[in-house]
């Protein structure tokens, strides 16, 4: 497990090397010129030459990513143009609403998903399947950020029950409380996910009922429900498990629009706002750090996988 | 089999998937005869009735600049048209190429597939972002980079299922009797894989609607001129606490079409052959 | 020897690598066929009997180059067919065919018959239009039992037994030299499968075919062939000729393979 | 009194909308101790009455349509869910055909004994590990201490099927249902596997359901024989009598087609056609178009299963005739 755990890691590297050049050359082909954006319309030619060459944007491509990686390898991302601060100052700023608005998209989606899948599964083809599943589909249908409108039209501006916008830290005024800020954002971000979830759990655990295992364990005279979990949902939670690891993904691509229209001071904004400022060392910065958990989170998959499935063996 | 048994088969018990597929021809309809069916042109400012309510002679009512949104969605559902076959296409022909031939030729693919795992590591909106900032914001950009966006997914689905044909025995067989590699790729495993290639272009064509809107969204998308659901909610999002109908209507619009682009796909894929069934990447 | 045999296989080998996937994993090494040596003369039946997992399969498919050797040679008339590239092999596919087990896995359900019979003929360019095809196809169906008329079908239509003369027809369409026929029959019932043995037997016959008869299955065995080659372990543990195996069998493999085969008593006909 | 008596059972699949009768009016009984052969081709209903009699068909899109199954003097059919689960596995118990894909992938083989243990008896668990081990040793699993924390991937096919074994046998059911238990296996194994299951029937004294497709494997075990076609039992007898009095132009049809290994003949006598798919109608008895005594009554009427011995009844019109 260990072994197999350090093997992973290692592959890891060159995966890594290849989405760090991909970063680097989409973000140096943006057009638009730091330099000229950073000092604004009424610098002179001069001033911009002079302080692209300050910052290194004058040499090859390729010396410019070198500089640049062997200083993510020190740990150093670069400064931000914008906020002329070290970029991981500026991701760790972000880190705590994303952390906690990933924690809780996720507590709905466990909460609300695998159960509400099992449900329909169980009662394959019945009214109930009918209406969760669809249910289910019609919620993947709508769009995140038009969710995340309403949600805020009904909830906040007409009810009054939640803020609207912002997330003061945890550790400010408020303390926990302040995660009242979250639950419409994290309602938003849940619900494409969740209802994707509920759809992967009703099909995997209908594939697993049609095998022939299943079949061994009704010829015991097990209850249906005791049939359903321990045989059916043990083995489909296989298949759950390994999309989770795409389920990030999609996760990270609407965490951008839940943030950006929520207005909370997160990663997922920070990365919008630097694509439209131009501020290539974030970009870069918050795209590979986002890459590396991708990949992390799927080594993880992986090592769950192997706890799920005996099949799998970790050499 | 004939196209009206395959279809028979597909819709047979399920009603809500024929109803989708009733809704998608409305919008065929509608993207095609745009200009005969809106009452108005879409970008006609008619500055005493900004933000009127829905009623005569606007029936969506009109937008903060006196647009007609009725027009507006109709022309919409043009560009939803336009966003959703264009992707599908740059999506397919690209990615299923790369996957077909990655599982057919394994030391071309081994390399070809890691690269799409590199990208698959980038989330879909992020990559879109990036690229569409490499580019002009239009509209064939637009489609262009969706489509690049969901070629990484359909390469890999591709891929998967071109390996289990191709250990299939009637590829054996296929060797057997002599057969080459074009004949084998295009004649033995590319027409199996014709009907899953179909339910995924469903759900790549219901992807691309949200991805569109998402990018129009956030301001990276179709130009702002373009008359698209996607912008019309961009536009006027600050205007829904004064006049919450504004989004209703594009808003439903897109919901409606990918609930029923789903739909369509997910009784599509019910009929095919049941090995490809979890391969193919759906709601 | 005194006539050159048709195929002559000496010292076979074929490993295949487990796990071959994984940076860092040592590949382990399966040796499913180790150092095997036979031959079939004109006009012969040679069986490769054994078990599930003994490389039986493995040998059929290295034949045909669907799996590449490991080691030795395989003579067909004389010439060493292990090192050919595919596109040198290629004109030898017509001689050499293959028979497989599944006649559900084995047509392609996208094409109808008559494509998948016509194939064979356009690649060897043994028929010069389509017309010229549909009738050897036609002729074809028709000595294998089915009627000319079913060549518009796809194969979803037609029943295990019907597959499987289909999957002859196919084999029989380019005139071979050598068959081999993998598990052909294992996959029928019963009565089906005694049809398609006997269809097999009389081509067989009458063209005068060699075939490597590859089965698990004795009984099946002792009704088509003329030796036997028994396989266990990627080994070949004994050969004889037919009634030698049956009624003197030497090594301790080939006695508990015939004692374990449950009997059935013979009809006794009711007069 | 039978253990297990089938009076009448129909089975019909439902498909778009209408009912395809799959099995027709079938009876037969199962006495205590005894060994019954169910032998058929593909699609003959074989499966479908095991399936039928141990209660696995619920939820699925087949139908018991009439008839009744009694076992231990109660109508199953009659029972409520709950009832029937304290008879599975229990009472009664299956073995099925695949030992690759019949045990849970996820799970020790120990876990997967002990659970029909703890289903059905108040045990504790260390007793019922305790039984585990006892049934491993039972089916001649080596080494079952060692054995018994191993996952099926483990196993080879003939020990996955000798735990399967082990299941059925854990709360000693008074009948086994055996569904090709040994046609996936090598012959080697299936002599093995055949001889535990004989061996197991000796000390317990369950009664065993064998369905298979070999004659072979019938001849070898059973004490009577049923011989299906199309969902009809056509001839039905105790083993000695079916081979020596063998009526049924479809079971001599079958014991003809077999190639034996112990005699060379060149040709096999084939039964020419093929089996009528479940939505072909046959009118008269099933068997007729691929018979070679078919006359007029034939295409008729269906023939009833007559008595043509002690023990011994044929459905055919012409039984004993020919």
């Amino acid at each position: 497990m260990l072994g197999y755990t350090l093997k992973r890691l290692l592959t890891l590297i060159p995966t890594l090397l290849v989405a760090s050049i991909l970063i680097f050359l989409f973000v140096h082909l943006i057009p638009g010129d730091p330099a000229s954006i950073l000092l604004g319309d009424s610098a002179t030619p001069e001033e911009i030459a002079s302080l692209s060459a300050h910052m290194g944007l004058d040499r090859p491509l390729w010396q410019q990513y070198l500089v640049w990686f062997k200083n993510v390898l020190h740990g150093d991302f670069g400064q931000s143009i914008f906020f002329k601060t070290p970029v991981l100052e500026v991701i760790a700023d972000g880190a705590e609403t994303s952390i906690c608005l990933a924690l809780m998209t996720m507590f709905w989606i466990v909460l609300i998903g695998i159960p509400v899948g099992i449900v329909s599964a169980s009662f394959h083809g019945s009214w109930v399947d009918q209406i969760t599943s669809g249910g289910a589909m019609l919620l993947a249908s709508i769009p995140t950020f038009w969710l995340g409108l309403y949600l805020i039209l009904i909830f906040s501006v007409g009810l009054g029950w939640f803020p609207s916008s912002g997330f003061p830290s945890i550790s400010d005024e408020g303390g926990l409380s302040n995660l009242r800020y979250l639950i419409l954002p994290s309602l938003t971000l849940a619900a494409p996910n969740a209802a994707l979830i509920v759809r992967l759990v009703r099909a995997s655990m209908l594939d697993v009922s049609r095998e022939d295992h299943v079949r061994t364990a009704r010829a015991k005279g097990l209850h249906p429900a005791r049939v359903s979990i321990k045989h059916v949902f043990r083995n489909a939670l296989i298949a759950v498990a390994a999309a989770f690891g795409f389920t990030f993904a999609a996760l990270v691509s609407e965490a951008v629009v839940t943030e950006t229209v929520f207005s909370l001071p997160g990663i997922g904004r920070l990365v919008v706002q630097s694509i439209l400022r131009r501020d290539y060392p974030v970009i870069q910065g918050v795209i590979l750090l986002i890459v590396l958990l991708y990949l992390v989170i799927n080594l993880l998959v992986d090592l769950a996988y192997a706890r799920l499935d005996p099949r799998v063996s970790l050499q | 089999m004939t196209l009206r048994t395959t279809i028979a088969a597909v819709f047979r018990g399920r009603k809500l998937a024929a109803l989708g597929a009733v809704w998608l021809c409305i919008i065929t309809v509608a993207a095609i005869g745009a200009q005969f069916i809106a009452p108005f042109d879409p970008l006609e400012i008619d500055p005493i009735a900004r933000l009127s309510e829905p009623g005569l002679p606007y029936l969506f009512g009109t937008d903060h600049f006196g647009r007609d949104t009725f027009s507006r969605a109709v022309y919409g559902a043009r560009m939803a048209l336009i966003i959703g076959i264009g992707s599908v296409l740059v999506a397919l022909i690209c990615g299923g190429l790369i996957g077909l031939l990655s599982a057919y030729f394994s030391t071309l693919g081994h390399f070809l597939m890691r690269i799409i795992d590199v990208l698959m590591a980038f989330p879909a909106l992020l990559l879109a972002l990036v690229l569409m900032t490499l580019l002009e914001r239009s509209v064939i950009n637009t489609v262009i980079v969706i489509g690049i966006v969901y070629a990484t997914t359909t390469a890999r689905i591709f891929f998967g299922m071109t390996l289990k044909l191709k250990n299939e025995v009637f590829i054996d067989a296929a060797r057997c009797s002599g057969a080459g590699h074009g004949s084998i790729l295009f004649r033995h495993i590319l027409p199996n894989l014709w009907s899953p290639l179909l339910v995924q272009a469903s759900f790549i064509f219901a992807f691309a609607q949200l991805q569109a809107a998402a990018l129009d969204f956030l301001g990276l998308g179709l130009p702002p001129e373009v008359a698209s659901w996607g912008n019309m909610l961009a536009e006027e999002k600050i205007y829904i606490t004064r006049a919450p109908w504004l989004l209703m209507f594009p808003g439903a619009l897109i919901i409606l079409s990918v609930f029923s682009m789903n739909l369509v796909g997910d009784a599509m894929r019910d009929s095919i052959d049941p090995r490809f069934k979890n391969d193919i990447a759906g709601i | 020897m005194e006539q050159q045999a048709l195929l002559q296989v000496n010292h076979l080998s074929t490993h295949f690598r487990s796990n071959p996937t994984g940076l860092f994993r040592r590949a382990g090494l399966i040796k499913a066929v180790d150092d095997i040596s036979f031959f079939i003369n004109r006009g012969e039946v040679l069986s490769l009997v054994g078990e599930s997992g003994c490389g039986k399969t493995t040998v059929g498919r290295t034949l045909t180059k669907l799996q590449p050797s490991s080691g030795g040679e395989a003579l067909f008339h004389g010439r060493d067919i292990l090192p050919l590239s595919q596109s040198v092999f290629r004109p030898l596919r017509r001689e050499i065919q293959m028979i497989f087990q599944d006649p559900f896995a084995s047509l392609n359900p996208r094409l109808t018959i008559e494509q998948t019979l016509a194939e064979p003929l356009f690649i060897h360019k043994l028929a010069a239009d389509s017309n010229q095809a549909r009738q050897q196809v036609a002729d074809i169906l028709e000595q294998v039992g089915l009627d000319a008329s079913v060549m518009k079908r796809h194969p979803h239509e037609f029943s295990g037994g019907q597959r499987q003369r289909i999957g002859i027809a196919r084999v029989m369409i380019v005139k071979p030299k050598l068959i081999i026929a993998d598990e052909a029959v294992s996959a029928l019932d019963v009565s089906i499968q005694a049809q398609v043995l006997n269809l097999l037997k009389q081509l067989q016959q009458e063209h005068r075919l060699s075939m490597l008869f590859i089965s698990h299955d004795l009984g099946v065995v002792r009704h088509i062939s003329d030796r036997v080659a028994v396989m266990y372990r990627g080994k070949i543990v004994e050969t004889a000729s037919k009634p030698e195996i049956f009624s003197n069998p030497q090594h301790a493999y080939t006695k508990k393979l015939l004692a374990a085969i449950p009997r059935v008593p013979t009809l006794q006909r009711a007069s | 009194m039978a253990l297990l008596e089938i009076n009448n059972l129909s089975i019909a699949v439902a498909s778009q909308g209408q009912l395809l009768p799959v099995v027709t009016d079938c009876s037969f009984s199962v006495a205590a101790h005894e060994t019954l052969g169910v032998v058929g081709e593909s699609g003959c209903g074989k499966s479908l009455t095991a399936l039928a009699i141990m209660g696995l068909l619920e939820g699925s899109q087949v139908n018991i349509t009439s008839g009744s199954i009694v076992f231990d003097g109660r109508d199953l059919l009659q029972l409520r869910p709950a009832q029937r689960r304290a008879i599975m596995g229990n009472q009664m118990a299956m073995v099925f055909q695949e030992p690759m894909t019949s045990l849970n992938p996820v799970y020790r083989i120990g876990e997967q004994i002990t659970e029909v243990l703890q289903q059905h008896r108040k045990i504790t668990h260390r007793e019922s590990r305790q039984r585990a081990l006892e049934l491993l040793d039972l089916v001649k699993i080596p080494h079952p201490q060692d054995r018994i924390d191993s996952y099926p991937h483990q196993l080879s096919g003939g020990q996955r099927q000798r735990v399967m074994i082990a299941i059925a046998m854990a709360c000693e059911p008074a009948l086994l249902i055996a569904d090709e238990p040994t046609t996936a296996l090598d012959v080697t194994v299936q002599k093995e596997v055949l001889d535990l299951m004989l061996d197991l029937q000796t000390r317990t004294g369950t009664s065993i359901i064998l369905i298979s497709h070999d004659l072979g494997v019938i001849a070898e075990t059973c004490d009577e024989v049923a011989v299906m076609y199309r969902g009809r039992i056509i001839e039905k007898a105790t083993t000695a009598s079916l081979f020596a009095n063998m009526a049924h132009p479809y079971t001599r049809g079958l014991l003809a087609s077999i190639p034996t290994i112990d005699t060379d003949n060149d040709w096999l006598q084939a039964i020419p056609g093929r089996v009528p798919g479940i939505d072909e109608k046959v009118n008269g008895c099933p068997f007729h178009p691929r018979c070679a005594h078919t006359e007029t009554p034939c295409t008729q009427t269906a023939p009833r299963l007559i008595d043509t011995h002690p023990h011994h009844a044929v459905r055919c019109h012409f039984a004993g005739e020919i």
